[in-house]
């Protein structure tokens, strides 16, 4: 059986990358390829259409996918917070005036995605701080786009990853005002790897296999997590500057109900997410 | 026609679409699609008069409209001048024509991010995008149109003298204004459906961006109901494209 | 004497390749070049600058990649086109020459026209998956509305006389669109699936930007979320330059219609 | 000229042929928006009768062609053709149209315009190349077959209009000045083939001139109409002998006469 | 029609004027592709000469007035107009085209055709009504003048596209059978009112026409063309007195002598 795998170009999946050059799916049993999509929120019908069979997608679009009637299961996580990372950076501008949280309120907020991760990491961190969320306006871009658009002063202040806030930094246009990674509980699910329902009740063998090469690959990152560097850079067609400054993931495919529910809980506190949702269900054994 | 007849047809006409209606109704009660994706027309309903009750659907549609007729009309009006350049001047067909041509199928959505770059996240901006989309059916219309005035009207043109100005705007114009209304009733279409574009890419709020967000979320009922809003805004405007079009072109009749 | 030279000119925007035409785009790629020169960092991740983007769309060319992708965009466009302004040209020819049929579709085809394609993408990923079914489907049902309107004027502005002649030959509807109406009516045709051409590329790599993993508009989208600008940047051009051959074709392709018809 | 005989008087009515008339007015009426175009219209046509029409411009006369042809709507009274109501175009008339520029396809050739009105029959395409040549031929256009219309002289594009109607070898052959752009000779030969091929094929003719002497050469019965509003305002017979004869008849003193006495009603109304 | 006279000669070139001819052409030739349409065209007009061009159908007449109007390209020869070459249409030249129907603007009205020419000579607005109602009314159109051209008879078109004509008050008009549409009567009148205006004004006119007896009653000077190439056939100056009278005139002998040499003329080349 041909499997394909969808997910889109970013650093979450990094064991899904590693397991795929290294030729562990393979080894399992498993025929499959993996395929980059542009747009994360096009998984779900992809998963429908059996386009492809099995993806990783941000916990936002999962959820809301199942809330609204979507029978998607997670059988896998990929990457986990931590406090240390810094992959996720909350920059503003130099003549924004934003110098503390408070400020925040007001403003016109750069995100990648209204209602996606880093959107949702967002309102969280600013709901933390005592700013009122509704009295900023949030505006989408394009990651790469970030840097020109705060330097323009387009936006006050934004969300953005890692590589893209070294460069505001650096060249003095942004200042780092938070880590929010830094001030959410450990161990957050930034990825679940999911299926239809219907398609994992009936092929709990190929789950098995899939599970088995991710895990491998998860031990082959924690051993050498320069390993994930190269399988990233590859994988993504990075150049080869931005793959060696990269914010590296940290691998961890196991996946809890709290995890979900960590991110249903804030999803629904800013009416990112409608309709009831049985987070217990949502995962496979 | 007299009124009644007119109603009648009208009648005639919201039947049918509701005939449509009722195919739709019966694919998804069937449930040959995911009402996901395709919600049964009931709740598209439900999903309108809750966005008109609770939500600001009215505020949305009042800004989608201003932008998309304002685009429309900045479209229109760029693409007849444009044409009319075209049309007359052999210098401009060989210095720009090919140009535009080059730049005529590069899809909108790549090219946002210049508009950005050059007017910001503003409503000029969304104005902009929409009348660089919607230009090409009325320019198009509006070159060919001037190509196809009766050879003889030129000739009486040249034989009275006519200075070229006047001969577009005596001649030309007039004769081409089929042609040209022809054109602005896709542009039209084309305007409308890229308000949306220019609305998700420029963070405005709008039936676009409405439509976007209920997207994001995977609620299929709103999206159809942006959907159902963007296609009375074509009705009416189509309406009120007849209407000009009985007025201009009174002669053909 | 150049008696016999209209006042004002031909339907088409542009006539065969004139050097000339270069002028204006390259004037402009020259001031782009100064301006990235004094303004772009070297390693942007979003703008690149002019000979970059030159020497990647090279490279692409070269290694093949883009002609795959190229191939896939065209096709789809080229197949959403023929299906939907086959279907267009069908139904704008039953509604301009049936004002009854006309009236009884306003309300259907007005309201339909305006969905925006974007719209659509989900609802075709999930009847027909990725792949090439899914984008033609939605190029087809775009593409479909231009050409279906402008077929409509266009048998609209069909010359009164002509069909009174037909009238009075009794030529049955089938062969008085056939042979009167659609004949007038083709250089305006010509004009409709030109511009569906163009709308269907746009249509064809929106598509693949927002959800298709396939063609140029996957390619450019990738490359840009892949911090590659200047590919970025040289999908866009070879976008340009793909949608000025296909429209280019399409105006030989008129012009061998009408050199024919002439010599007939 | 000659001095003018006296003021003679013709039969008015002409019911030449027994049995029904082809077509028949009916106390016909026709307005545009205030404007009153004919009025009480009562006309009777024969099989085989060949029906002069002259007015003065603008009296109704091609008006009162597009009546019979099916393309003008009534007010009031009735067109029978045939015994039946006229509601659209009979398949056995055939009708030249005054303005001959635009009742041609200008992106058919002059072969390929007459080729129409066989395509419209369901003439079987190898017998076309004939017919089409034939035509063309007896219109004096044969070297011009591959000529589009608008590579045409006036006259030419007249006589092409003439072949595509005989192409469709009518019963009834309505002509509304079909002769205008033509010069005297191209004229009276013209003139005369018409004539020969409506005997030979026992065709009813419906005939708009402004020539009257035209009128009364071809005519069984000449109409005239007055103007504002448009009607009936004279009708008599021409009883010359026929075969007519360019040149005896149109010196035969009876044809002076009704010359003078229709050129008279044209000008005093 | 009597006893023709026996044939007889007339002047064949006509200087008639001193000075210089306002048209000059000089061995003027013209291909269509292979087909020759005219050759070796050599003719003078001279200011205020009046000169009636016949030939038939397809000869090239049109051709030859386009020429002068500056419409049409030559392959050989020269066409000159007041001594310069003609490039372009000139502002003193009005032209009445064959094809009426194409020449009319369908959008304006009757009054708003004719205003056409007003506005291309800068006419202030305040002198519009009275021209456009006075030329109207010399037309019969005066109670048509906010008819749209598609609302118009052939014969009414024809009369409008004149008035527009003379709207421009040109110095040559050009006619290319003006009055082909129109009744004997109208006809008649309009003949007058062009031979008086022409006369009033010292216009020099070039006018094409089928009707032998026409072109004599107005001309200074007959042209005869011939077809298959177009040329120059015959030229006879119209020696018949002025003021001209539809009556008088075309009784007259020498008109009858004419005609009959024009006719015979035509019918055998
Ligand atoms: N569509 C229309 N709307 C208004 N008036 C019209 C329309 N068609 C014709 N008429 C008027 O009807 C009258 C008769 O027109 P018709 O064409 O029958 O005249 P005709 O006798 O054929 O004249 P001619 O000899 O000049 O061709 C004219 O006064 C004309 O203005
Ligand atoms: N564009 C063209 N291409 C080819 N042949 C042409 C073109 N225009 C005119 N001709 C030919 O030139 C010849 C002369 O045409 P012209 O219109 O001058 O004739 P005419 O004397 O005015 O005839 P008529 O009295 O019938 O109007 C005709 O044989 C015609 O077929
Ligand atoms: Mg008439
Ligand atoms: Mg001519």
């Amino acid at each position: 059986q041909q499997l394909t795998l969808g997910t889109t170009a970013n650093p979450a999946p990094a064991a899904i990358f590693l397991a795929d050059q290294k030729g562990l799916f393979k080894k399992h049993g498993v025929d499959l390829t993996v395929q980059l999509v542009t747009g994360d929120p096009t998984i779900p019908a992809a998963l429908i259409s059996d386009s492809i069979q099995i993806a990783s997608v941000t916990p936002t679009t999962f959820l809301n996918a199942v809330a609204n009637g979507i029978d998607l299961v997670a059988f896998s996580g990929t990457t986990i917070t931590t406090h240390g990372s810094k992959d996720i950076a909350i920059v503003a501008g130099k003549d924004s005036g934003i110098k503390t949280p408070a400020d925040f309120a007001g403003k016109t907020l750069g995100v990648a995605g209204i209602g996606a991760v880093l959107d949702v990491m967002l309102k969280n961190w600013l709901d933390q701080n005592g700013v009122d969320v509704s009295t900023a306006k949030f505006i989408e871009m394009t990651l790469p786009s970030m840097a020109d658009q705060l330097k323009a002063g387009r936006v006050d202040a934004l969300i953005t990853v890692d590589q893209f806030a070294q460069r505001m930094i650096s060249e003095g246009f942004g200042i780092l005002i938070a880590n929010p990674l830094a001030e959410i509980p450990e161990g957050q699910s930034a990825q679940e790897i999911v299926a239809t329902r219907a398609w994992a009740d009936a092929n709990p063998e190929t789950i098995a296999k899939v599970r088995a090469a991710i895990k491998e690959a998860e031990g082959i990152a924690k051993a050498d997590p320069e390993a994930i560097r190269a399988a990233l850079g590859n994988a993504m067609n990075l150049p080869p500057p931005v793959t060696a400054r990269i914010a590296l993931p940290v691998v961890d495919t196991s996946l809890s109900v709290a995890q979900l529910d960590w991110w249903l809980a804030i999803m629904k506190k800013h009416g990112l997410v409608k309709g009831d949702v049985n987070t217990a269900s949502l995962v496979l054994p | 026609m007299n009124a009644v007849a007119r109603s009648l047809w009208l009648a005639g006409s919201l039947g049918v679409a509701a005939g449509f209606v009722a195919v739709w109704h019966a694919v998804s009660a069937a449930g040959l699609v995911s009402p996901v994706f395709l919600p049964p027309p009931a709740a598209v309903g439900r999903a309108l008069v809750n966005g008109f009750t609770n939500g600001d659907m009215l505020a949305n549609l009042a800004a989608t409209v201003a932008r998309v007729f304002g685009g429309w009309l900045l479209a229109s009006l760029l693409g007849i001048v444009l044409g009319v350049i075209i049309g007359i001047s052999s210098r401009a067909r060989i210095y720009v024509a090919p140009s535009l041509e080059a730049i005529r199928p590069l899809p909108v959505s790549a090219l946002v991010p210049i508009f950005i770059g050059l007017l910001g996240f503003t409503e000029q901006m969304v104005l902009a995008v929409i009348a660089f989309g919607a230009l090409w059916p009325t320019l198009l219309s509006t070159v060919h149109g001037f190509g196809a005035v009766e050879p003889r009207l030129y000739e009486v043109c040249r034989s009275l003298r006519l200075g070229r100005w006047e001969v577009i705007r005596k001649i030309a114009l007039p004769s081409a204004m089929p042609d040209i209304l022809a054109g602005m009733r896709v542009g039209l279409t084309v305007s409308l459906i890229l308000v949306v574009v220019a609305e998700i890419l420029g963070s405005r709020e709008g039936v676009g961006y409405s439509i976007l967000l209920a997207q994001r979320s995977y609620q299929a009922a709103d999206i159809f109901a942006g959907i159902f809003l963007l296609g009375c805004v074509g009705y009416a405007s189509a309406g009120l494209i007849n209407i000009a079009e009985k007025r201009l072109i009174y002669w053909r009749r | 004497m150049r008696a016999n030279q209209p006042v004002i000119a031909p339907s088409r925007m542009s006539q065969g390749f004139d050097p000339r035409n270069l002028v204006l785009p390259v004037v402009v790629f020259a001031i782009a070049e100064v301006l990235a020169l004094a303004y772009v960092p070297a390693d942007s991740f979003s703008l690149a600058a002019p000979h970059d983007v030159a020497v990647e769309l090279v490279r692409h060319l070269a290694d093949g990649t883009l002609m795959l992708a190229t191939a896939q965009t065209l096709g789809a466009a080229l197949s959403g086109l023929g299906l939907g302004g086959g279907l267009g040209l069908v139904f704008g020819v039953v509604l301009g020459l049936s004002p009854a049929a006309d009236r009884l579709m306003s309300v259907t085809v007005e309201t339909l026209r305006p969905i925006p394609p974007a719209a659509l993408i989900p609802l075709s990923l999930l009847v027909y998956g990725f792949g090439l079914r899914m984008e033609l489907a939605i190029i087809a049902f775009t593409t479909m509305w231009p050409v279906l309107v402008l077929t409509r004027a266009a048998i609209r502005e069909t010359e009164p006389g002509l069909i009174e002649v037909a009238r009075v030959l009794r030529l049955s509807a089938w062969r008085t669109a056939t042979r009167i109406v659609l004949p007038g009516a083709v250089p305006r045709i010509f004009v409709a699936f030109r511009l569906a051409a163009a709308i269907s590329l746009v249509v064809a790599v929106t598509v693949e930007v927002v959800a298709n993993p396939r063609g140029l508009g996957y390619g450019m989208m990738l490359a840009a979320q892949s911090l590659h600008p200047a590919i970025s940047f040289a999908f866009l051009v070879w976008i340009a330059i793909v949608g000025w051959c296909f429209n280019w074709s399409l105006v030989w392709l008129e012009r061998q219609f009408f050199a024919r018809r002439g010599a007939e | 000229m000659q001095a003018l005989p006296p003021a003679v008087t013709f039969p008015a009515a002409a019911p030449a042929a027994a049995g029904k008339p082809v077509i028949r007015f009916i106390e016909v009426g026709l307005s545009y928006g205030q404007r009153r175009i004919l009025e009480g219209i009562d006309l009777d046509i024969w099989r085989g009768e060949f029906v002069s029409i002259v007015g003065p411009s603008g009296c109704g006369k091609t008006t009162l062609l597009r009546l019979i042809a099916g393309l003008a709507r009534k007010d009031e009274g009735q067109v029978f053709y045939n015994g039946a109501d006229v509601r659209e175009p009979s398949p056995d008339v055939a009708v030249v149209f005054q303005d001959y520029s635009k009742a041609l396809l200008p992106w058919r050739t002059a072969s390929g315009n007459v080729a129409l009105a066989l395509e419209a029959m369901n003439v079987p395409r190898k017998e076309w190349a004939d017919r089409i040549g034939s035509l063309l031929d007896l219109m004096g256009l044969f070297k011009d077959r591959d000529k589009l219309p608008g590579q045409m002289s006036g006259g030419m594009q007249q006589r092409l209009q003439i072949a595509r109607c005989l192409a469709q070898e009518p019963k009834v052959l309505l002509m509304d000045e079909p002769f205008g752009a033509l010069d005297a000779i191209t004229r009276q030969s013209l003139q005369d083939e018409v004539l020969r091929i409506v005997a030979e094929r026992k065709v009813t003719a419906f005939f708009v001139t402004h020539d009257l002497e035209e009128a009364i050469y071809l005519g069984d019965r000449v109409v005239g109409m007055a103007a504002n509003p448009g009607r009936i305002a004279k009708s008599f017979v021409v009883d010359l002998p026929k075969p007519r004869d360019q040149l005896t008849t149109r010196e035969h003193p009876r044809f002076l006469a009704m010359r003078h006495d229709l050129f008279s009603f044209i000008k005093h109304g």
